[in-house]
């Protein structure tokens, strides 16, 4: 065996290495901060940034959820839907109860949204994993649905949130802590918890399992049915989280509340380096690729190069670049 | 540690209870049947090999055994108790462990991720990476593999997977670990330490199921061989009385000739293939080579020799640089395409990943790289497709229950030979054959190295890589050994002996010796 | 310093939208033009939140000193409008109100009630008070309801039946469809109406390609060009149409320009009125050039 | 030889065999126009069922595109702004062309257009194969690019087709031929070729083989990037062709134009019976997936029981049902 060890001596532990895979999308942002600079000086001015960073809370804490859906293997496109809907019946539900039981409504409708999103998660899921269908037709099969049903709860219209809550609940978006606002908060909370729940537990490593090999999962002795179905009960938590900040922002639902958050969470998930053919999450990741598509948007109101005809068409192109970039820069 | 207990309590009070036993077992596909009313005891402390030709069985068999199939018909039992195993974890709760003969990893996790799959260790709720890095690595040390337990399963060579799985199956004490082919892609040093380990297991008190189509290990293991054909059970027999030309006869029910084939004076002094200076980065360094018409040249080396990189890396199947002559003409091959349409087969070692679709029908899969040759107009040829697969399933003699088949419904042995046919057919020069007999049956490896030297005979030129270094030394003209990714020396005629290139193979500066075994 | 006026509104996402951008450009470039102290700057968003993103990156990077605001919803641009006043910025609403009226210095506005309600009326009598009618109505919106609303209290205790009412998301495809399926329902239908003229277009496609004889009027809304020449040309399904013009964003533009600029401040409540336009007057709401 | 003479002799190839899995996309077919009928007897009127598969012809021919995308192992977003872009260009041609070449400039503007397209396809096919970027994220870039442009060439409005060009094209959306409305025909041969392609030739091999095993179809000497980037061109020319039917039935192309058919296409290949992940297609299946659509749409108009805030969620349950029945019925 001598031959075995002389060989393999130099090979050493990959722990401490640099991997330019997993900084690529830091580096996006990176790029992304100075583009802005030199673009416009207030771009990088500390209410400019905040508001940007606060803004991507909603669809950084979705993302989340969605880096354990994709990384079991699974898809979610319902999410902006779901948001519509959960906020919808909490906005309803602290109405009704803001007469009875005054202030308090507002922490029970926050009660009745989480539990709400661990529904409609739960849902999603036994449809994907009891259900035997395509992640991509089943979720696009609820996101009908819940759409369907807020337009149903609002009457095609708006549901505004009463005013006697409105003052008391407004800081959970637009209020501070130690000079951070409570958003930002939320979201690093949750990905916190998602990094630790993906890296740190059990529950994690079969999320990557189902993700990466179903068939050797499932002869580990893990259910695939039952990481996948949890993946999408995550997802519908993060989901009600998010609706939870997004309401006393605008202060109403409406029926076009959270339309197109899907592709903007699926997109970020990947430009933060998740494989959507699933295996390995990446929390930091997704958050930075969050953060990225609002700086983008933002630049886009910031600058004064493109015609409004055209928005959308840099913003593809930059998104594109910035996959091009990290791929290469591999 | 309570299995442990358990098999100890057990031995003190019945030594001759079986550990576990099968009764009456079949297993019918649809109206297919692969297995039919098997019955089986396997004592504690026992090696007990089961042999046959490819298709006979064996798989089904110990897939049934572990739980990751459930027979058609008939009981098994531990211990005396009836026991039945839906999922193959609760085989393993039970203390069945089965080393797969295909590797079922998940490529995109590390070593150690795959080694504690469903099992992590944890402290206070927390998995505990470092913990198990330790253990991983403490675990494939005892085995010989070095593989940095962080490295991701795609990274690692096949032999290496192999070994991963290995360390997964003997990670947990168990009662019975069965062994599929463990040692088709190990080498020499490998195989070895391996049967060291059985041997450790065996003293344990731990049975052993062990199938091998390397004759010579079973003789060396077995307590006790059982033999399967055409899923039948022919019969159990000591182990140490058979021969390994018995167990070949029961196996394949007839009289066998000589596995190797008379060698023939095909060879030329004709250069046909020269690969000159082939560096393929981290693998191999400064290779270079010739190759004759009619001549068969053997590589042979330990795992991680870097063979199977050099040549990916002529053919353009991953970076590397080299200069190449084919009859005399300098070239370069970017892809596989290339070398395919100057005459350069190239059958790969890793049939399951890179060999064949395995959801895909037989004829798809045979004519997969010579689709312009059943296509001569705008349509594809059906009718040329269909015959194309009669004669390869008759010359080289697929043994498979319907034509309508899938590929990954056909047992390892004749997946291999599908995918020796589909390479063939595209009608190379020069063909590279990486570990042709791969979990092949002794009758059939015979036939194969017939149909090697058929080609050479035919003016065109072959090179072998193979781990099995008797089979190079059966068939070979010259044998080029390869260490740590260069050519260590070169073997031929009166020093071309097992024991020369293990030399050259392990050792920096190795004396050959002349003459010996041949 | 420059003087800044802010413009938001909804991105181009379909056809009247597209005016509403057409004509916020037109009116910037005039001004930016006419104007050296005065800058105005338009920004489109795709949807509510994005809409009080954008009000948040503009407020943030420089002081406004006025805005302009066609809001996609009332509720949920309110709160974020009102944080730009109380930087003292001036406040133009154009189209949807603001919940909290005191926001608004002036507000310009459509009468979305009055287009359901014209059109119904001029139904009421073109069929003699009575007949089967099917609508496509657009987006659920409040915009969507309001005509809705004006169509439907209009018709109340006529002899006007509504036999179908479904979405079609203004969109002319889907309009083209679902009139096609109404008429495979209906073996009978005397009217259509489209609450906007996008889905007119797909609705007028379907009848004529079903050889249908039985449909009198096809009714649109909106003032959309090539609904306005059908009227001019007098033709006999379409010899109405109801404005609501986009062009409703220029005006307050300048108005709010006039306030900054000029020495008559310019305040209140402008609604403007949803007339029937006929082939007599039909000249007057003809813009050839405007892509509505 | 023995073994199999032995114990296979009676079993040849499955060509006559039945399969349910391939008859599912049929099966549901059939149920939904016989409920069709018990609803409303109007449903199974030639006019309607007429006008129902003519307009599923788009989508369909669409969908013949994107089978070859999603068995070669890709997907493709942006085929819904494709159209648009491509209608709107072939327009604007036309009327550049109308007065020099009068009734020429109809197919001078047809050709132009399948060139956009195949120019199109190319475009996404090479970032996705080259660029080696997810095809999600591609596309989703490329369709913000497409529909960005067909914003700006429209000016946000709407390009009609040349009153002189209009009568004149008008039958290739309204004519028929030997009773069958051209649509239908068109959208037939698109069919008939698609599955010539997929299943007689040797690109159709190389498509499903790259799509079931990217390795092993490159260790087979078949060129991924060169088989992926064919899919996407193929794709690209069906949109044209789609393109092509649909200018005349509007006359003309707006921004609306193809928005959220890249959700129905995907949906009438996997309802068809094609797997997202890749490896085979199912024409056939796709083109009953494309009517089993529309028809859910007309079914949903023609009865009376659904309120018009839900329609999209009767529509999403079908769906969902739909694939589960398919999914059991194996
Ligand atoms: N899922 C399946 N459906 C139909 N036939 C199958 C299936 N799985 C295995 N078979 C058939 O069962 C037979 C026995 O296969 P098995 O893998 O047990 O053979 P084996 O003895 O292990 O051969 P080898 O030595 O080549 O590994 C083969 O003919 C194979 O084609
Ligand atoms: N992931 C890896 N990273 C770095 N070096 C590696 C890695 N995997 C293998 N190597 C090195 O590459 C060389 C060749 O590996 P490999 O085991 O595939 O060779 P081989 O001779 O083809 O063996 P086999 O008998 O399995 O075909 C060895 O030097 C090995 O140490
Ligand atoms: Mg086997
Ligand atoms: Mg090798």
């Amino acid at each position: 065996m001598t031959a075995l060890t002389q060989s393999t001596a130099p090979r050493s532990e990959r722990r401490y290495q640099f991997s330019w895979a997993d900084a690529g999308p830091f580096l996006a942002l990176g790029a992304l901060l100075v583009l802005g600079f030199l673009i416009n000086q207030d771009f990088l001015s500390a209410t400019n940034l905040s508001n940007v960073i606060t803004r991507s809370a909603y669809v950084a804490i979705i993302a989340v959820g969605a880096t354990f859906v994709i990384s079991s293997g699974g898809l979610d496109l319902s999410v902006g839907s779901m948001v519509a809907f959960i906020a919808g019946i909490t906005i309803m539900f602290m109405n009704v109860m803001a007469p009875t039981l005054g202030l308090w409504a507002i922490p029970a409708g926050m009660a009745i949204a989480v539990l709400a999103g661990l529904l409609c998660g739960l849902a999603n899921g036994l449809i994907v994993t009891v259900g035997k269908i395509e992640p991509f037709i089943a979720t696009l099969g609820t996101m009908g649905i819940f759409r369907a049903l807020i337009t149903y709860l609002t009457n095609g219209g708006t549901i505004p949130i009463d005013k006697s809550l409105r003052e008391a609940y407004r800081p959970v978006y637009f209020g501070t802590l130690g000079g951070v606002p409570i958003p930002i908060l939320i979201s690093a909370v949750v990905a916190v918890l998602g990094a630790f729940v993906l890296y740190k537990t059990k529950y994690g490593r079969k999320c990557a399992a189902v993700g990466a090999n179903e068939d050797v999962a499932r002869y580990s002795g893990i259910s695939v049915i039952k990481t996948r179905t949890i993946a999408y009960v995550i997802q519908g938590a993060c989901v009600a989280i998010a609706a939870i900040c997004y309401v006393p922002r605008l202060g109403a639902a409406t029926v076009t509340t959270g339309q197109l958050w899907e592709l903007q969470v699926i997109t970020a998930v990947v430009i933060g380096g998740t494989a959507l053919r699933g295996g390995k999450g990446r929390i930091w990741g997704t958050i930075a690729g969050a953060v990225i598509l609002e700086l983008i948007a933002n630049l886009m109101v910031l600058s004064d190069f493109v015609s409004e005809y055209l928005v959308a068409a840099v913003q593809g192109v930059i998104i594109i670049i910035a996959m091009l970039v990290q791929r290469f820069s591999k | 540690m309570s299995i442990v207990a358990r098999i100890d309590r057990e031995r003190g009070v019945a030594p001759a209870t079986p550990v576990l036993r099968a009764e009456g077992v079949s297993k019918r596909y649809g109206t297919v049947t692969v297995l039919s009313d098997v019955t089986l005891d396997i004592l504690p402390g026992e090696i007990h090999a089961i042999i046959g030709e490819n298709g006979a069985g064996k798989s089904t068999f110990m897939r049934l055994l572990s739980g990751y199939i459930e027979p058609t018909e008939g009981t098994l039992a531990m211990a005396g108790h009836q026991v039945r195993f839906a999922r193959p974890d609760q085989a393993q709760a039970a203390g069945i462990a089965l080393v797969h003969q295909e590797i079922l990893l998940a490529d995109a996790l590390t070593v150690t991720d795959n080694l504690f799959l469903g099992r992590e260790l944890t402290k206070g709720g927390i998995v505990d990476d470092a913990r198990m890095r330790l253990v991983a690595a403490a675990k494939l040390a005892e085995l010989g593999c070095e593989v940095p337990a962080t490295s991701l399963i795609r990274d690692i060579s096949l032999a290496d997977r192999q070994m991963v799985q290995i360390a997964r199956a003997l990670l947990d004490e168990h009662r019975v670990v069965i062994f599929d082919e463990p040692t088709a892609v190990l080498t020499g040093g490998e195989v070895e330490r391996l049967l060291a380990i059985i041997f450790e297991l065996k003293a344990r008190g731990i049975a052993v199921l062990y199938i091998s189509h390397r004759l010579d290990e079973v003789q060396r293991l077995a307590d006790k061989v059982t033999v399967l054909r055409d899923g039948k059970m022919v019969g159990t027999h000591p182990g140490h009385t058979l021969s390994q030309i018995d167990m070949a006869r029961l196996m394949v029910g007839r009289e066998l000739n000589a596995l190797y084939p008379q060698k023939q004076a095909t060879r030329t002094s004709e250069p046909m293939l020269s690969v000159l200076n082939a560096v393929v980065p981290g693998f191999v360094q400064d290779v270079s080579f010739t190759v004759h018409k009619g001549e068969i040249l053997g590589f042979a080396g330990m795992i991680g020799a870097g063979r199977t990189e050099l040549f990916e890396g002529i053919l353009g199947l991953r970076p590397g640089m080299a200069t190449i002559e084919l009859n005399g003409v300098p070239m370069r091959v970017h892809s596989q395409r290339e070398a395919m349409d100057a005459g350069i087969g190239y059958l790969t070692e890793d049939r399951k990943g890179k060999g064949l679709l395995l959801q895909e029908r037989l004829g798809p899969n045979l004519t997969l790289s010579a689709l312009a040759s059943f296509h001569p107009g705008l349509v594809l040829k059906r009718a040329r497709e269909a015959d194309a697969l009669t004669r390869a399933v008759s010359s080289f003699d697929i043994r498979l229950k319907s034509l309508a088949a899938k590929a990954g419904q056909l047992s390892g042995g004749n997946q291999q030979k599908l995918l020796l046919a589909k390479v063939l057919l595209t009608a190379p020069s020069v063909v590279i054959i990486d570990e042709p007999t791969r979990g092949i049956d002794i009758a059939n490896k015979a036939q194969i190295y017939g149909f090697i030297q058929d080609l050479v005979k035919q003016g065109k030129a072959c090179i072998v890589i193979s781990s099995e270094m008797q089979e190079l030394v059966g068939i070979c003209d010259r044998i080029i050994v390869m260490r740590e990714g260069r050519i260590s020396g070169e073997v031929s005629g009166e020093t071309m002996t097992e024991s020369n290139i293990a030399l050259l193979a392990t050792s920096e500066r190795a004396q050959l010796a002349e003459g010996g075994t041949k | 310093d420059k003087k800044v006026v802010a413009v938001s509104i909804p991105a181009a996402d379909h056809g009247w939208t597209a005016g509403v951008v057409y004509h916020a450009q037109a009116a910037a470039k005039e001004i930016n033009a006419a104007f050296p102290d005065v800058e105005v700057v338009v920004k489109t968003s795709p949807s509510a939140a994005d809409q009080v993103s954008a009000l948040e990156d503009l407020s943030a990077s420089r002081k406004l000193d006025a805005l302009v605001i066609l809001p996609y919803t009332s509720e949920e641009l309110t709160q974020p409008v009102k944080a730009i006043k109380d930087m003292g910025t001036f406040i133009t609403v154009v189209d949807r109100g603001l919940t909290d009226a005191s926001v608004q210095d002036l507000y310009l506005a459509g009468d979305n009630i009055a287009v359901g309600a014209n059109t119904a009326k001029f139904m009421i009598d073109k069929l003699g008070g009575k007949g089967d009618v099917v609508v496509l109505r657009g987006i659920p919106t409040v915009i969507d309801d309001e005509r809705i609303k004006g169509f439907q209290d209009t018709i109340k205790g006529t002899g006007i039946k509504v036999l179908d009412i479904q979405y079609a998301h203004w969109n002319s495809d889907e309009a083209f469809k679902l009139m096609q399926d109404y008429l495979a329902k209906y073996p009978h239908i005397d009217a259509v109406w489209a609450n906007d003229d996008d889905m007119l277009l797909g609705v007028l496609e379907a009848v004529k390609q079903s050889g249908r004889t039985d449909i009198k009027l096809a009714l649109g809304g909106n003032g959309m060009k090539d609904i306005v020449k059908k009227v001019i040309d007098g033709d006999a399904m379409t010899p109405v149409e109801t404005p609501y013009p986009p062009s409703m964003i220029k005006t307050a533009i300048y108005m709010t320009v006039a306030n900054l600029i000029g020495q008559a401040p310019v305040r209140g409540h402008v609604k403007l009125d949803a007339p029937l336009i006929t082939q007599a007057n039909a000249k007057e709401y003809y813009f050839p050039d405007s892509p509505f």
